[in-house]
């Protein structure tokens, strides 16, 4: 089976080719077979993989050296552990998934967009694959970058609207930020300790000083911060849901955003040695969540408030890696990649029955029209209250009681946060499908439930969200915390925290409680009336998003423009060049002053040469003095 | 060859005097200008021939000279070059000298007598065969200058030349006599000064050479001495420039090594300063003013003033170095400049704007004054290039010290470029219709072995040097 | 004061004042007139040093030649009268001045000097300035000179005839 | 002998080229040169003796200047470089007509043929002799062909480059008389042991030339105005190969000639570096014009390369020397697309164009893949090359590095804003009537985008030829 | 006579020769005032050849008669330098009937 492992990002690298290149002649069928098969293919394989890392644990595996310096040498090669084939198993799972969702969703577009759509998508899925099976951090910022770079084509794969076109190139400048920081952790490694594949990495912490590893940790992180869009760098993933909707759920909610996770829950050993670094994931994380929740309550796009979301859960995720809970953020990554995808293709059911409406406002009782769409997306906004036996409870709950044992009050944000998960779902939820239609004429016409190869994704997915949770049952609920047991090997770090099971089941108490007062208050709150009016005073700042842009716009982006313009109009063309063109025009002004002495006079030019005779003589009579003069200064 | 200072006058010296007698006697019988031409190309071979039957041993006349001439290696080459680069200019040119006026052969006439100057300043070993040599050579350009006598330009270059020549001369006078008043001699003979300059305060000696080092500046046109060049180079007919700014120029530099190379010890450190003051102020003068010209013979000219800021570099270091050199400047200059001053003559509009459009016109024309322009302007590839190789290298081999000075002068090299390529510029680059006279298919062939040899030396100057040697 | 010294006093007096004269008088024709003067002084000096030799070719060449072919010319062109336009004061001044310097900063020189202190030309004796002995000398010693000159005179001949005759 | 064919095979193919008449046959001809010295060096680097990688022979004699040339690695990569370069050039400017053209593809030849000494000369007059005669080509390819100020621009460029590399050569004549035999040859400068202060001072005589060559901020201000001005085939000569040519030189001839005078200046350099990357990329920020704005990146991509030269570790000169072939590679793309999009609209002004993606599909596809090789993504072989200098930057300083590395972040922001410009949003009157690009430009696109791929994925051979 | 006594007297001439020269704008007179600097040198060579004379020890009593000889030949050079600069000025006369150096200045810059 190893032998095959090169397969699977292979398969979608080949699918990709197939769909680029000939994207002009096939039909829209084939195209979506090789597309989807690819995936399927590679998701079989990793599933194959899955059960023999599960028997016999994990393995490197070289190919060859992308760089072999003296000193330096950095393999292509893939690990493939419990961690990564976990992963492997997301990405091709859910993958295919929504390729099999966007053969329907993306079928009006024409043939060779189309192509394109796949081909991208299926890079996509290659890049992500990288990612998580590179046995080094070099292969993983290949995989990082590249699904940087899907992300932009995909968000702006309607390039006609030039909104979209900057909302991709934000995304990609945004991850690229972040990018930055990832490289300068990767040389940080280099400088220290010459290597940057995991194992030796790991191996070789001890010859890392505290600060090596506080910086590298950090540095990590503000990668992750891009890539996952936390505070200061998610402001792009909002603005993202200009793609289509598969692949804000694929890319912006399932996969791509969840790679800070992967990285740092892959770097966990380099994590938990830095306090300081632990503590600033834990606030940032904690920050997001908090943050992106308070925004999501006034939006009115569909997707929007889904997309913050995503940012608040990503918070999550890292408030869980910031508290030492691994293994509880990659299963919130697991949980929340099948209802967040769930809800996005729900809302993307949603908004293909509207014909590409995504305002909330105009939408409304779509239960009747949607039957399917409406029951698994209620699934998925249960689970991603937190409500049991549905998988997002478990997976919080884990954070939550993490984050209990490190600091009460990280706890309190979070459950407060959780609170505020529940109310702007649920009051997506009654703004959508409950109360009365609020479209035109035409749209109500033409209300009708999704073709089958939306609903089944759908379908699958909200099975999964509701039995999600299952695969890691705490033992304070009689479970064995098998994915726990299953990760231990992968995360050597994770310290578990004993708590009473009395706390455990107060602490879930509390926050299942919370979340079903959220939820009741925004049934009954949006199902009659939901917000058609603009919003004022405060919830105002919310709509804006806090007016974050705008700062961004007036800190950033502007002083950046104009010191370009002034660097551009002033500096190089009066300065430097100035400057340059001063030499000639030195050249040309002596060349007219010293033309005067040519005065075409002979006395004149006697008178000269008579001058010059005399300071001749004066130089010799005076030539030790002179050249005194000059080796003394020159 | 050994220096045989007793024993024998160059053929050099009396084939050149002879045929300028010829050539004037021959003016009375042949009357047709390509006759005169004609007649004035076989003088030239014949002065070739026995110039080079006496370099190669095979026939002099012996005459005893009693130290007035010296005869060496590098004089002898010298005058090779020399004849050899007349020949070329007479070849290329000899139309245009008849055309000049109405005495063809007297123009050839004093043309031989002026070579006759410098081949007696190639091979002087006493002041008076110096003073002499040096008025043999100008006297004729006097006349040659001014012989466009219906044209003021010309007449004004003419007195112009000839009073601060004569100035000159006076400067010239007075320093012989100092120098003889100090040394009681006027051969040049290897300064003792090794402890002879410790001695008293001296003066005559020195202030005497620095009498002669301005005068033979001026004939070099160093500044400050230089003001005459422009304006004789551009009122005296353009065929006799070109014999003037090559030949003759190349002459006083000969005469200058000559002289200091034995006799520089006597300026003592003043010398460290003299020549560098020199250097800088001869290459700001040519090369900053030859910039705002609008006349191509004039920016010659302003170019030429120039290129003696580069072959004084010479100076620095006479003995092997900067004699190489110097040769090599004299060939890779002179063709250049004959080569540009051919074209030059055969162009109806002097200034820039004429050059407009040549290399449509006439695309041979542009393409060899491309080259030579190049070489005067030293890019490598191109004689020019080796040619000034050799002064830096010369400088710099004197004294490292010296680098600020080389880096002077190349940066000075840089702004000629600004001039030069002007020139190219509108050959190749602007609109318009370059007028020129009627060009010969024999006048192409000539422009193109120049640009030839240009390139030959500028890949290979070691055959030239080689000869040097042989 | 010996004799000598009276006529050396004497002549010098005369050479400098008629030289300045030359450059003083408004009238070219006494210019050419001094000049022939500052000659005559010089030629006493020959005298003086027993250079019999040149003394009179001086006379005969400078003053008697040379500056009849001056004065022929001044005739020729009727120039006796001041028709010379005058160069402007400050430009006469910054030559006397410029002139003056040179002069004294080679004179300062030349009393500095101690290679010359105490060294004398002779007077009055010595016979290396008589015609026999010079003419002994040019023709062995300085042949090649003087037959190079010949080259001089011809190209100076043919430069008058190209340039003076009339087209 | 073969560095002596690589020089003789493009000089005397262009020589011969100013006496066709047929434009046609002068642009296969040109074509057939450059697959004939591709195919040469290809087999110089894998398949020739090794001995037949160097010439010797006796030139200036008397001046101890010999004629001699070795194929070391960085000169074999350079002139596959070169040869490469050229090759697909030809290829891309097939289609356009040039007045005149035989003088065109003669001269564009005898660039080739000086870029060639340049890479492999060992002996310095000899270098410095080539380093003119790849100048005075690209003299008038620029003057002849080009925009409308194209004569005052070239001429400002001809004499900053002239005058810089006349420094040079009093460095070259200083070092010669050091040498103990009085030679030029590159053996015997390295072999000198020169005084520090000697070194403070030759170090800048020579670095200006080949700064003013590179170019580096602040000696840059010619390049912009002559790649904008000048006719693009010649553009890509001179930013693909001509650029490298200082970096080359940097490295063979002031990197080891002058270590110590390397160290004292390293941090004056490197600071000027990455104040030339962040400068030049703020201003590409600002671009409005496409062949302006690839200028300024350019200056920003060499800044680096110049910065990691001198951070004097294995691993940032390792980047360096591979980016020089990467950084070729991409630029050429880079104009080529520039050049497409010229011909087709008319136009190069960023606010004049729009939507070409629609019209050029294809040609959209290229220019994304080399706008993400621009930027040094992974997969793309740039990313190798800036990953290893900003590696090797970082062992240096790590403030520096920081600095330098915001030019993955700047670059991105220019080269998608010139791409999203270009081809995205909607089709403006301009762009209405574009059609795809021609085979010849596809082919050459296509060549270049599987070498930047291949050698991002697989960078080995570049390593193991330029060791 | 002290040598200096002559250096001085001829310098002095030397000098009033180059005052006229810049002083004056008739190219005959400036012509004339070279002729005074050339007298002067010819002065000073013939006092010089006395001097070298007078210090021979030996009984060589040819010593300093080269400086007679120069002077000599100063004169030949300077009479046909007359002839030649006097041909020129007539020259000049004839197209523009002036001598005023200062009347010929189109060649300049």
């Amino acid at each position: 089976m190893n032998q095959l492992v090169y397969l699977i990002p292979l398969l979608p690298l080949i699918g990709f080719l197939i769909n680029g290149l000939l994207r002009k002649s096939l039909s829209k069928s084939v195209i979506a077979i090789i597309g989807s098969g690819v995936i399927l293919a590679s998701f079989v394989i990793s599933l194959v993989l899955f059960f023999q890392v599960k028997s016999s644990g994990g393995q490197i595996i070289n190919y060859f050296n992308l760089i072999n310096l003296d000193k330096l040498v950095i393999p292509f090669a893939f690990q493939i552990d419990q961690l990564s084939s976990l992963f492997l198993l997301i990405i091709t799972g859910i993958g295919f998934l929504i390729h099999l969702y966007s053969a329907a969703y993306m079928h009006e577009e024409t043939n060779e967009h189309y192509g394109r759509y796949f081909a991208y998508l299926n890079l996509f899925v290659f890049s992500m694959l990288l990612l998580v099976m590179g046995a080094n951090y070099v292969i993983m910022f290949f995989g990082w970058e590249g699904v940087g770079l899907c992300s932009y084509l995909l968000i702006g794969f309607w390039f006609k609207n030039d909104n979209y076109n900057y909302a991709a190139k934000k995304a990609f400048i945004m991850n690229r930020i972040g990018d930055l920081g990832f490289l300068l952790a990767v040389f940080w490694m280099i400088a220290k300790i010459g290597t940057v594949n995991y194992t030796d990495v790991f191996a070789a912490t001890s010859n890392f000083s505290s600060a090596d590893i506080t910086a590298i940790t950090i540095l990590l992180f503000i990668g992750a911060m891009g890539k996952s869009a936390q505070i200061p760098l998610y402001t792009w993933l909002p603005d993202a849901m200009a793609g289509p909707t598969p692949v804000s759920a694929l890319i912006h909610a399932a996969t791509m955003v969840t790679a800070g996770i992967y990285m740092i829950t892959r770097s966990n050993i380099l994590y938990s040695l830095s306090e300081v670094t632990q503590h600033l994931v834990a606030i940032v994380g904690l920050a997001t969540a908090l943050f992106a929740a308070t925004i999501a309550i006034k939006q009115n796009d569909i997707k929007k408030v889904l997309a913050y979301s995503t940012v608040s859960q990503l918070g999550y995720m890292f408030l869980g890696l910031g508290v030492g809970a691994y293994t509880g953020a990659v299963f919130h990554v697991m949980t929340h990649a099948f209802f967040k995808a769930l809800l996005f293709l729900g809302a993307g059911s949603v908004i293909h029955a509207m014909h590409h409406e995504q305002d909330m406002r105009k939408m409304g009782g779509l239960k009747k029209y949607l039957p399917i769409t409406h029951i698994t997306f209620l699934v998925g906004c249960i689970a991603i209250s937190g409500i049991p036996p549905f998988s997002g409870f478990f997976s919080k709950d884990e954070i939550l009681a993490a984050a209990y044992a490190k600091n009460p009050i990280y706890w309190g944000i979070g459950v407060a946060t959780a609170a505020l998960t529940a109310f702007y779902m649920f009051r997506l939820y009654a703004t959508t499908f409950l109360g009365n239609f609020r479209g035109s004429h035409e749209q109500a016409h033409h209300l009708h439930e999704s073709p089958s190869a939306m609903t089944i994704p759908l379908i699958v997915l909200a099975a999964l969200s509701v039995v999600g949770g299952f695969f890691n049952v705490p033992e304070v609920l009689g479970g064995h915390s098998s994915l726990h047991q299953f990760l231990s090997p992968a995360i050597t770090s994770e310290v578990v925290h004993e708590a009473s099971h009395s706390t455990e089941y107060m602490l879930m108490g509390i926050s299942v409680a919370v979340a079903v007062i959220a939820i009741v208050i925004a049934i009954n709150k949006f199902s009659k009336k939901p917000e058609l009016q603009d919003a004022q005073g405060f919830a105002k700042v919310l709509e804006n998003k806090w007016y974050v842009d705008e700062l961004y716009d007036n800190i950033i982006v502007k002083p950046l423009n104009s010191l370009g313009s002034f660097f551009k109009n002033i500096i190089e063309r009066r300065g430097i060049d100035g400057m340059v063109n001063g030499v000639g025009k030195l050249v040309n002004y002596s060349a007219r002053q010293l033309r005067l002495l040519q005065s075409g006079l002979v006395g004149g030019y006697i008178l000269f040469m008579v001058l010059a005779i005399i300071v001749l003589i004066y130089v010799w009579i005076n030539d030790n003095h002179i050249l005194s003069f000059f080796y003394k200064y020159f | 060859m050994p220096e045989r200072a007793e024993l024998g006058v160059m053929n050099a010296i009396i084939f050149s005097a002879l045929i300028g007698v010829v050539m004037m006697l021959g003016g009375i019988v042949i009357k047709s200008n390509a006759g005169i031409k004609l007649l004035a190309i076989i003088l030239l071979f014949i002065l070739l021939g026995s110039h080079l039957a006496e370099y190669y041993d095979l026939f002099n006349i012996h005459i005893q000279t009693h130290g007035m001439l010296a005869k060496s290696r590098f004089g002898m080459f010298f005058n090779t070059i020399i004849i050899s680069l007349t020949l070329l200019y007479v070849l290329l040119s000899g139309d245009e000298i008849v055309k000049v006026g109405t005495y063809g052969a007297e123009y050839f006439a004093l043309i031989f007598f002026s070579l006759c100057g410098a081949t007696i300043l190639s091979s002087y070993n006493n002041l008076l065969m110096l003073f002499l040599g040096v008025e043999i050579m100008t006297i004729p350009l006097f006349v040659l200058t001014s012989s466009e006598k219906k044209n003021l330009k010309s007449n004004e270059a003419g007195l112009k030349y000839f009073l601060m020549g004569s100035f000159s001369t006076g400067i010239l006078l007075m320093g012989i006599a100092l120098y003889y008043g100090g040394t009681g001699l006027f051969a040049i003979e290897a300064s003792k000064a090794a402890n002879e300059a410790q001695q008293a305060f001296r003066i005559l000696l020195p202030l005497g050479l620095l009498f002669i080092f301005i005068s033979l500046s001026f004939k070099v046109s160093a500044a400050p001495f230089h003001f005459w060049t422009p304006d004789v180079y551009d009122g005296a007919p353009s065929v006799f420039t070109s014999f003037m700014a090559t030949i003759v120029k190349t002459a006083g530099f000969i005469a200058f090594i000559k002289l200091f190379e034995l006799r520089s010890v006597d300026m003592g450190y003043s010398w460290k300063i003299l020549l560098p003051l020199i250097i800088i102020l001869t290459l700001l003068a040519g090369n900053i003013t030859a910039v705002f010209q609008q006349s191509v013979k004039r920016m010659l000219a302003y170019s030429s003033i120039a290129h003696a800021g580069f072959m004084l570099f010479a100076l620095y270091n006479p003995n092997d170095f900067g004699k190489q050199g110097i040769m090599l400047y004299t060939v890779a200059y002179s063709l250049a400049t004959i080569g540009t001053f051919a074209v030059l003559t055969k162009m109806k509009d002097y200034t820039y704007e004429g050059y407009n459009g040549l290399a449509k016109t006439k695309p041979v024309l542009a393409a060899t004054n491309t080259i030579f322009i190049l070489s005067l302007a030293g890019i490598p590839l191109t004689a020019g290039f080796f040619a000034k190789y050799y002064m830096l290298a010369s400088a710099l081999k004197e004294s490292t010290s010296n680098l600020w000075l080389v880096i002077v002068a190349v940066l000075f090299a840089a702004v000629s470029v600004y001039y030069y390529f002007r020139v190219i510029q509108a050959m190749y680059f602007k609109d318009g219709n370059a007028e020129t006279t009627e060009i010969k298919p024999f006048f192409k062939t000539l422009l193109i072995i120049i640009a030839a040899l240009i390139i030959v030396i500028g890949l290979m100057p070691s055959l030239l040097l080689d000869l040097f040697y042989a | 004061m010996a004799i000598t010294e009276i006529i050396f006093w004497f002549l010098s007096a005369l050479a400098v004042i008629s030289a300045i004269m030359v450059v003083l008088s408004k009238s070219p024709v006494h210019s050419v007139l001094w000049l022939i003067a500052v000659f005559f002084a010089i030629s006493g000096h020959y005298v003086l040093l027993n250079a019999q030799f040149i003394a009179i070719v001086n006379i005969i060449v400078y003053a008697g030649a040379i500056m009849v072919l001056f004065l022929f010319v001044l005739m020729l062109m009727n120039l006796n009268k001041e028709t010379e336009p005058q160069k402007n004061l400050w430009m006469k001044l910054t030559g006397v001045v410029s002139g003056g310097c040179l002069l004294i900063i080679l004179i300062s020189l030349v009393r500095q000097a101690t290679e010359i202190k105490g060294k004398i030309a002779v007077t009055k004796t010595g016979d290396i300035g008589l015609i026999k002995v010079l003419g002994k000398e040019l023709f062995s010693s300085y042949v090649v000179p003087f037959e190079i000159s010949s080259v001089l005179f011809l190209s100076a001949m043919i430069g008058a005839v190209v340039i003076g005759k009339k087209d | 002998m073969v560095p002596v064919w690589l020089i003789l095979i493009p000089l005397l193919t262009g020589l011969v080229s100013f006496g066709l008449q047929n434009a046609k046959a002068v642009k296969a001809w040109a074509l057939f040169s450059t697959i004939i010295s591709t195919t040469l060096i290809i087999a110089g680097i894998y398949f020739l003796n090794p001995s037949s990688l160097q010439f010797n022979a006796t030139w200036l004699k008397l001046l101890g200047s010999n004629f001699s040339f070795k194929l070391d690695g960085m000169s074999k990569m350079l002139c596959l470089l070169t040869a490469a370069s050229f090759l697909i050039i030809f290829i891309a400017i097939n289609k356009n007509e040039y007045k005149n053209s035989k003088s065109f593809y003669a001269l564009m030849l005898l660039m080739q043929a000086g870029f060639m000494g340049v890479f492999t000369a060992t002996d310095a007059l000899l270098f410095y002799f080539f380093w003119e005669l790849a100048l005075i080509p690209a003299y008038f390819l620029c003057s002849m062909w080009g925009g409308e100020k194209r004569i005052q621009v070239t001429f400002k460029f001809f004499v900053y480059t002239f005058a810089g590399s006349l420094i040079m050569l009093c460095g070259i004549i200083y070092l010669y008389f050091q040498t103990p035999n009085q030679t030029f040859s590159l053996e015997s400068f390295y072999n000198l042991h020169l005084s520090n202060k000697q070194q403070y001072i030759l170090f800048w005589l020579f670095f200006i030339a080949f700064a003013i060559k590179m170019p580096m901020f602040p000696f840059h201000t010619w390049q912009p105005d002559t790649y904008e001005q000048s006719s693009t085939g010649v553009t890509m000569a001179l930013s693909g190969v001509m650029a490298k040519m200082g970096i080359f030189a940097v490295i063979r001839w002031v990197v080891p000639i002058f270590p110590e005078a390397v160290n004292h200046f390293s941090n004056i350099v490197i600071i000027l570096s990455i104040i030339g990357i962040v400068y030049a990329s703020l201003i590409a920020i600002r671009q409005d014009d496409i062949k302006r704005l690839i200028a300024y990146s350019s200056i920003a991509h060499i800044s680096l390369m110049c910065a990691a030269i001198f951070s004097q570790n294995n691993t940032a000169m390792q980047g360096v020397l591979i980016q020089m072939f990467n950084h070729g590679i991409v630029v050429i793309g880079l104009w080529i697309v520039a050049d497409a999009v010229e011909q087709q609209v008319g136009t190069r002004k960023l606010s004049e164009l729009g939507g070409l993606a629609q019209k050029a599909p294809a040609l959209a596809i290229f220019i994304v893949v080399l706008a993400f090789a621009n930027v040094a993504l992974p997969l793309a072989s740039s990313f190798i090359g800036e990953f290893l200098m900003l590696s090797g930057l970082f062992q240096y300083n790590i403030i520096m590095a920081a600095i330098a590395g915001t030019t993955i972040i700047l670059s991105s922001i220019y080269t998608l804003n010139m791409v999203q410009k270009i081809f995205y949003g909607n089709t403006v009157t301009l762009t209405e009537k574009a059609v795809d690009i021609s085979g010849n430009i596809k082919i050459a696109l296509t060549i270049l985008v599987i070498i930047i791929i291949v050698l991002g994925v697989y960078p080995q051979p570049m390593f193991n030829l330029v060791k | 006579m002290p040598i200096q006594y002559y250096i001085i007297l001829a310098l002095v001439l030397f000098c009033i020769g180059i005052i006229g020269v810049l002083i004056r704008r008739n190219a005959i007179i400036i012509f004339m005032c070279i002729e005074l600097m050339l007298n002067a040198a010819n002065l000073l060579l013939v006092a010089f050849s006395k001097m070298h004379n007078a210090a021979a020890t030996a009984n060589n009593t040819n010593v300093g008669i080269e400086g007679q000889l120069f002077v000599f030949f100063i004169m030949v050079v300077a009479a046909a330098e007359v002839s030649i600069g006097l041909a020129i000025i007539v020259m000049m006369f004839r197209n523009v009937h002036s001598i005023d150096i200062n009347f010929l200045n189109r060649l300049k810059n």
